[in-house]
This record gives C-alpha cells, structure tokens and sequence, in this order.
C-alpha cells in the first residue's frame, strides 16, 4: 500500500470515537496523574472534551470531509473541554484540519504535513518546548517520527506505529524531567519523578489514530 | 477515584451538576443584582450592558467562591465566567459575557495567570476582536510562593485579583476609559503580593479524595488556591510565626516603599473560621506596624477560597491616593457592598 | 486530651488566648465601627452609649463567629460579650457591657436558651437592675432538632439569634422604646425556626480533637452549634434530599400561615464552602415555592458558625411589613453592612 | 469529738485549694465527660475557676472569717466560670457563706445548714430536681447523709465520709438516666449511659471538703 493508504472521514470519525473511549477508560488514571503534579483534572476535562466531540459527530452530515470534521471536532474541544487542555487539543485538531484542506481523503505525507500543523499550533499558543515536560514531549517526537517514515516510503499505517512508540517514549521520558510549562511547573524540583498528565493522554490519542488507520475498512 | 455521592462530605446533588445548581442558588439569592445566563454558563450584572461603562468580566475554575460570581454587581466586575471546579472556563462563556457587557466602551478581561486560564482568555479575545469588541487583557501574578522566571508559567494570580476586581470596577464606575481601568488594573497587581498557607487539602466534587496529603502536624507554605503545593512543607508553628514568615516573604518581594500605606487582606481559604482569620490579622498588623508600614484600609474573610481548604492567604497592596479612593467607592455584589 | 498547640491544625498560638487574640484583630480591623474593652472582654459600638437609643446587648460562647462580635455597629448590637469557646460569658461581662450601652433608654439582652447562658444573663441583670439600669431579656429558642417540653431545658437558640439582632437592632435605631424593641425580638423568635445539619465534627482548640465522632458517609440531623447531637444520625444523602428533609421539618413546627412570605436564611456552619450554600439555597428555594411560601429577602453565609464544622442550617422567618421594613434598615457591622 | 468538731477560715481554705488540686488533676476526664453529653468544657470551666479562687484566696486577710471566704470564692467562680457550672457552684458557694455567717469558726450542724443552703441556690437557680441528670444528682444525697449523720451526733469529718459516698452513689447512679437539664437534655435518649460530668466533680469537691475536714491541724 505504501504511500498510498488514503485517509477519509470514516477514519478521522474512527480516531475521535476511539480517542473518547479512551478518555473514558483512562479517566481517572488522568485524574490521578494530574492530581501529583497538577489540580487533578486532566481525565474528565480530556474525557467531557472527547464525550462532546462524538456527539459533534452525530450532528454531522456524512459527506463533511474530513479537515473540517477535524476543525469541528477542534472547536468542540475549545468549547467544552477548558483548561489548559482544552485550547491546546482544540487548536491542535483545528490546525490539523485546516492543513488538510477541503478533500475527501488524504494521504500519508498530508496526515504528516497536518500533524506538524497542529504541533505548530500547540507550541504558538503554549510555548513549551521539548523538555518542559508537557504534551510537546509526546507529540514532537511522534510528529517527528511520523515524518521520517511517511518520506521514507511508509504506509500511514505503519508511520503511525512508529509515531505512536516516539510518543511512548516521551511519555516516559517527562518522568525524570522538572516541570517549566503549565500547573505542574510550580512544584519547582518536586514535579521530578511523575509522568506528565498531557503526554500520557496525548498517547492515548496517537493509539487511537493509529488503530483508526489500520482498522480501515 | 470515582466516588459514589453519598460518601462525599458535601451538600450536593451529582458532583457534575455542583456548579451549576450553585448558580441557580445565586441567581434565587440575588435577583437584584445578578442575573444568569445558564446556556453560557455566564453570571451578568443584572443591568448589564452598562452604556458608555467599560465592562469588566473575570473568570476562572470554580470552587473559589465568592470569587467571581460573588463579585458581580455595581462598582465591581459586569460578568464573571465560573468554569468546572478548578478549571479554566472556555473562550465560548468568556465571549458571551464580553459581548453581553459591552457599553460601547470596550471591556476588560480579568485574568488570573494560570495557563489554561491565560489561553482560553486569549482565544476569546481574539473572536471579540472579530466580532468588533474593543478587548483589553490584564494579568494577574501576585503569588510570591512561586518563583518568577521566563521559562516557566510565573507566578500564580491569587489574592490580588479581588483587589484588582474593587479598583478596576470603581474606576469603571466612574466613568473611566478602558485604558484608564486598564492601567488600574495593572497598577494594582504591580502593587500587590499574596502568599498563602494550607493546613488540609481541598476535596474536590469530582475526585472525591483529597487533593495533597498532609500529616497531622504539618502545613503547606505557599499553596496554590488549586491545592498546587508551595515553597515547601513544614512543621505547623504558632500563628505568631506563620504571619511573620508571610509577611516577610510577601514584603522581601514587594519591597513597599518606606513608611508606605497598605491595604491589608487576610483571606480564608474556606475551612478556617473566622476566629483564627482574626488571630492572624491581629498578628499581621503588629508585624506590618512593627516595620513602620500603615496600614489604612483591610479586609478579612473568605473571598477567594479553595474549596474547604483550611488555610489563610495574606495579600498586601501599597496604595495611593487614587487606589484608596477607588477601594472606598461604593460596591454594591452579593458578597462586597458598602456605600449602597 | 491535651494537646500541643502544634499538632492543632489552627492558627492560634496558645490555645487559651485565642478568644482575646481574635478580639485584638477584630479591634484592629474595624476600628471605624468597634472598640473592645479588653479588662472586661466586651465588644462595643465605637460610639456606645447612643444617647436615648436602645442599647442591644448580646453574647454567649465563643467559635460562632461573626456572632456576636461581627454583629456590633449601626443598626444591630451595641455591645457583644464573648465567652471561652462555647462557654457562656460571665455576669460581669454583660454587667459592663450594659452599663457601657445604656444611653437612658434601656438595654436589651439577647440571649440564646442555653443553660449557662441563661443563668449567666438572669444574674448580670439582677446586677444591672440593682445599679438602676432597666433591662429586658429575650430568649431565642429556635431549634425545632429539639423537642421542646416544660420538663427540659427546651429548644436551643440558633440561626434566629441573628435575625433578631438585625430586626430588633434596627427597632432601636430607629428610636424604639425598650418595650417596643423587646417586642419586636420576641416576635422574630416566636416567627422563626431552624434546623442544622452537620457532615464533620468541630475541633475545639483546648480539647484539640473532634467534638463527636462521624462516620465517613454519615450526618447528624439536627445538630447543635456546639456539636451537640441532633435528631438522628443517618446516611448522607443528595443535597435535595437532605434539604427537603430539613425545610418540612422546620415549616412542621412553624406552621406559616398559606402563602406566607418569608425570610429564608442559609447559614454555613464554618467548613461548609460557599458553593454548597448556594446549591442548599437552590434547593430551599424550590421546596419553599413548591409549598406556595414566598421567599421575600434572604441571606446565604456563614453568619452563625460552629468553628469549622462542615454543615449548614436553616432559618425560616415568617416576616410581615414591619419586620421587613427592619430587616432593609441599613446596617453597618463588620460582618453585615448594607445602606451604609 | 462528736458534735464539737469546728470548722474555720483555714479549713475552709484548704477546702478550696483542695478543690482547684482536684479540678487541675481531672481537667480532662472531666472534659472527655462533657465532650460525650455536653460540649466537652466542663474541665476548662472547672479548672479555670477553681484557680481563679486560690488567687483570690491570696489576696485575701487571714483573719477573714470563713463565712466571708466563701462567699468570696463564690463570686470568683460566677465571675471566671462562665457556663452552667460558674453560675450553679458560685451561687452554692455564695448562699452557704451567707448561711455561716460572720463567725470565726462554725460547727457540724452549721456546715450541714450551709450546704442546705448551697443546694437551695442550685435548684432555685438550675430548677433541677434529683433525677434529671445533674450535679444535683451528687449533691442532694450528700447533702441529705450530712445533716442525718450531724444529727445523729456524728462529728463533722465522718458525717462528711458519708456525704462523699452518697454523692459517689449519687454520680454513679446518673449513668443510666436521661438528662432532662442542662445540654445534656438535648440528647434525648442518647444522654443514656454516660456519667454526668457536673456530678462528677462535684464528688471531687466534696472528697476535698472531707479531706481538708479531717486535716484540720
Ligand atoms: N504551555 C503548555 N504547552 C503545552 N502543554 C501544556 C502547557 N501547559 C500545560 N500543558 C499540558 O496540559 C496538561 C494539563 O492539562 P489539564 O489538566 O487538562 O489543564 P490544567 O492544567 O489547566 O488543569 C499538562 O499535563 C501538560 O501536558
Ligand atoms: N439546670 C441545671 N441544674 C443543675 N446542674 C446543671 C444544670 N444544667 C447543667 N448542670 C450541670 O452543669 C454541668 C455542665 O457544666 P459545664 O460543662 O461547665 O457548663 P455548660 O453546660 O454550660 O457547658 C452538667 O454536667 C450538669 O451537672
Ligand atoms: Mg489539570
Ligand atoms: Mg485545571
Ligand atoms: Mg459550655
Ligand atoms: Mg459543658
């Protein structure tokens, strides 16, 4: 298939309603990650968030395409979810989306270029960088990696893979860090040696993207 | 960590519904000052929009209250945004409210600096932009808990923002341009300080369970109104000692000019009776007369809390003749009024 | 059961001193509206004796705060008399503070029916009637959680106190004779009624451990602002559930004539935050309206505490014209100004 | 010694130093008493008063007749008390000072009249009766067993072990009752199976009077 898995709607519909079964499931370990080292409000603001995105969904003609389902999805987060969490993720999909444009399916290097988007995105309205221990640890390196395989001759699917263990692998890396950026960046020193709330559900959210893709019909 | 109803110490019926049934009982207690606009989830100056007055709307996570749905109303903010407990509203309340209290004379954003609050602040302003509504933002940083630095997301807003709220909504009262109210506005944080120290931690609805664990004979220096842990953890002490190691950390960064003249506000953090706030006012006035400071205006009570957190916040403001001004203007909100 | 003032999670230094060193802050914070005479442990109205008002007098135990202290200025108390925690006061407190308030006209005391209490007022009166100064005294005896039978020290007064000190303060102001006033008190008591229910236990600082023992997903209905057992203790409950229970308790034993107006008072017993009075509020509203009683003013705080119990109660008064017109007098206190 | 036995200022001194040693010692059993019918203060209240009294006790001439001593005390503990306890013992106090008289010294059947007289202040003050669960419980039986033992001839000391006892009987026997005085009283039924703590230390009060009875140099 390589380079030329296409990507439609029914996928991006797929990514959301899984992102949200996730969200409900993961809920409280959010919850509990964010209480270390955060208000501990990380699972339900992600969780009432993502609820509000499927029921966006169903509100939706079925011939949307899928950048402006993202950009909808998007503005439901930025709606519903508050936070920081919520313009970040919001901003994030919305980017995405608009990157995507108006077509009815997309390939592998354009789900690449709208992932760097939503990066993008994410760092002009938050300004963390890699290291600050926020959602940026788990999204620059699957953005990254995500590009790598995609412009290596990968399939989306497979790229995914590949992007979804980057993401993995910052995750764990914001354990030791101490945090600069968000709530947690007021523990100083005693933010060290918890994982970051917002890299872990942002790897929740590549999984879902990830199966999304392969599960295509 | 989800907890069944019945076992949470609370007056509540579905921990999701707590905010907004509470502001049903605002709007039942107030109709003469406020009304509710429940589809935004917004609380309006019943007046509002006030023609040719600058608005002023603030917002935040709720559980701080009377912060800032309390603080609606004559001399005070036009509309507050109270998102989920603890957690930023998002841009859509905010642009309701700013576009329902626009007087034609453009409208303040209070906000206090958090990163959720400043961004969801920040988008909203950006849509009022578009929609034509001349929007100014200022911050609030007052918390000396938390060091200051580039790299990270500063200080805290805490205590200082209910003074900012007074000042700035008597300058608007009066008729102030948005530019004027602004520059209150950032006059007063400039000029304020806040620390604030935790004996127990806050439940909140959804969790059910503490925020922070803390031994029995332990207190945290520097909590955030969120339960953010602080400077450190320490071995409780007598009163007389936590005001004097407040004090001193609030005055080292205030650095007041000498003899200068201060409004003084001892906060509760919403479980401590007002027996010890007062014990801790007694002790701060001697410590403020003590280094040769006056001070000519206080306030003591709950006004920006933490859910039932048992703990006080000390927030110091060096005034001027117009800020002592403003602060004595009339206020007339469900839970500030004198004058009216 | 004695405990080292660090393990209290307080702010007090030793625990013996924290009644007088709660009245120094008070002193400090409004000394616009109070002075204390701290030999005889009395609050003043800063302009006590009012020449040819009505002097009020109040008191009883300390930890209720603002009762009594916050209660004192235009329009309410003239004097406050502050006893231990939850210790009656002494005769020769109330002794002072009514020769200090006696403008001519008579004082008033108001007393809550506790045992001590009323021991305590009965003979400072004696006192006060020996050195020739006319008292009359009023009993609040509002707690319907406590059968009230001739063979028992009947009924606690609770929440009504405070609204007897408004309606009856704003009589006096208004040039009311000590009948006339006295009048007007009983009134307020005979038409008012209250219920409290409490989730934690108060922790007094010379005892330094909870009052009573409660389960994690217990409450005690009906309880006293002492920690005084109530009716029952039962499950929690949704916070609908647990006000319908209270409001049909407390309209059982007032009986409102049918389409009544009503003063409805929600008070926090301490450690109750505010966001839970208002949802309690939003309840008490929609019981009261279901039953066709009309809520005509109301007051939503923490007014009448129990250090920082969690919990709340409720005050129905049923008003009429004249008490309404009194209850809108303005008032200027430290803990209940408006019109000023 | 019979009937001669005579009781002076110091006796009666010793009496109320006596008192405060015991009110100091059994501050807070006497406290945890109150904290489980009442409003956990009876200790403080005691103790503080009692103290207040040894204080005035300095302060006063030795060659203050007994009766004047008493009453002295009495009204320390009505102005220091506070409480139901300040005003009930500091009339008990008062009325059997008053009942003494000016005498330098005063004899079994006197003591007995003067405790008469305290018990009156307390029911007309209190309108307790016995079986209400009160400090009444204590004393109208120790009350009652001195005046029978004075007169039947026995000297002041031993009519005072058997006031002592009645009122130990008198204390134990409030376990099972139900309070229908006092704070107590709002407990209804559940003021059931707790000693009285009024009760209680007035057995302590009278131990002290016994004691300093029979120490008489
Ligand atoms: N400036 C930022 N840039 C990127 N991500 C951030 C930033 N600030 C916070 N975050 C992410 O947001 C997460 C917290 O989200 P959430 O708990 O929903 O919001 P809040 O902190 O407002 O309660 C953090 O774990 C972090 O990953
Ligand atoms: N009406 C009364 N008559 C006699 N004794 C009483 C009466 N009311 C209370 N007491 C006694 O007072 C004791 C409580 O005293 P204390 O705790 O000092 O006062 P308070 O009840 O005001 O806190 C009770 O145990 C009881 O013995
Ligand atoms: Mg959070
Ligand atoms: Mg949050
Ligand atoms: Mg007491
Ligand atoms: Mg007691």
């Amino acid at each position: 298939m390589g380079g030329l898995t296409r990507v439609d709607s029914a996928t991006m519909a797929r990514w959301l309603e899984g992102s949200a079964v996730a969200m409900r499931e993961q809920r409280d370990y959010l919850t509990q990650l964010d209480a270390a080292i955060g208000d501990a409000d990380h699972g339900t603001n992600m969780d009432r968030g993502f609820a509000s995105v499927v029921t966006k969904l169903e509100e939706l003609d079925d011939s949307t395409p899928p950048g402006k389902l993202l950009v909808a999805a998007g503005s439901t987060l930025v709606s519903t979810v508050g936070g920081a969490s919520g313009p970040l993720w919001g901003t994030a999909l919305r980017r995405a989306g608009r990157s995507i444009g108006d077509g009815e399916s997309f390939d592998g290097a354009a789900l690449a270029t709208a992932l760097e988007a939503a990066l993008d995105g994410v760092v002009k309205l938050g300004a963390a960088r890699p290291g600050d221990k926020t959602m940026v640890d788990a999204l620059e390196p699957a953005v990254r990696a995500l590009r790598e395989r995609v412009d290596g001759g990968a399939s989306a699917a497979d790229a995914l893979v590949a992007a979804r263990e980057a993401a993995e692998d910052g995750m764990h890396a914001t354990v030791p860090l101490q945090a600069s950026k968000g709530r947690a960046s007021y523990l100083g020193e005693r933010s060290i040696g918890h994982q970051d709330p917002g890299a872990t559900s942002t790897v929740f959210i590549l999984r879902a993207l990830e199966q999304a893709v392969r599960e295509r019909p | 960590m989800s907890v069944a109803t019945q076992t949470l110490k609370k007056f509540v019926n579905a921990p999701e519904d707590v905010v907004k049934e509470s502001l049903a009982g605002l709007a039942a207690a107030h109709p003469d000052l406020v009304r509710v606009d429940f589809d935004n989830q917004v609380v309006l100056r019943k007046d509002a929009p006030v023609a040719g007055k600058v608005g002023l709307v603030s917002g935040g996570g709720s559980g701080h209250e009377p912060l800032h749905g309390g603080f609606v109303g004559r001399g005070m903010l036009d509309a507050a945004c109270p998102g989920e407990i603890f957690t930023s509203p998002v841009p859509d309340q905010m642009l309701a409210a700013t576009k329902a209290v626009d007087g034609g004379a453009g409208v303040l954003h209070i906000v206090k600096n958090y990163t959720g609050d400043v961004m969801n602040f920040q988008l909203a302003a950006e849509l009022a932009d578009d929609d034509g509504v001349a929007v100014e933002s200022v911050l609030t940083n007052d918390d000396v808990a938390v060091e200051d630095s580039l790299w990270t997301a500063g200080r805290r807003g805490v205590g200082v923002t209910v003074i900012v709220e007074k000042l700035a909504g008597a300058k608007a009262e009066a008729g102030g341009s948005l530019e004027e109210v602004a520059t209150v506005a950032r006059r007063v944080n400039e000029r304020g300080r806040s620390l604030g120290v935790a004996l127990t931690s806050c439940v909140t609805p959804s969790a059910g369970a503490p925020t922070f664990e803390i031994g029995a004979d332990e207190m945290e220096f520097g909590v955030g109104i969120h339960g953010e842990p602080g400077r450190r953890r320490e071995k409780l002490k007598p009163a007389s000692e936590i005001v004097a190691e407040m004090t001193e950390a609030i005055l080292a960064d205030l650095s007041p000019a000498a003899g200068a003249t201060l409004l003084a506000f001892v906060n509760g953090l919403g479980g401590t009776p007002l027996i010890e706030l007062y014990v801790v006012y007694n002790e701060l006035a001697k410590q403020l007369a003590e280094r040769g400071l006056t001070v000519a205006r206080n306030l003591v009570g709950n006004y920006i809390t933490s859910l039932e957190m048992a703990g006080v916040s000390i927030t110091l403001v060096e005034l001027d003749d117009e800020l002592t001004t403003l602060w004595d203007a009339p206020v007339h909100t469900p839970a500030l009024r004198w004058g009216a």
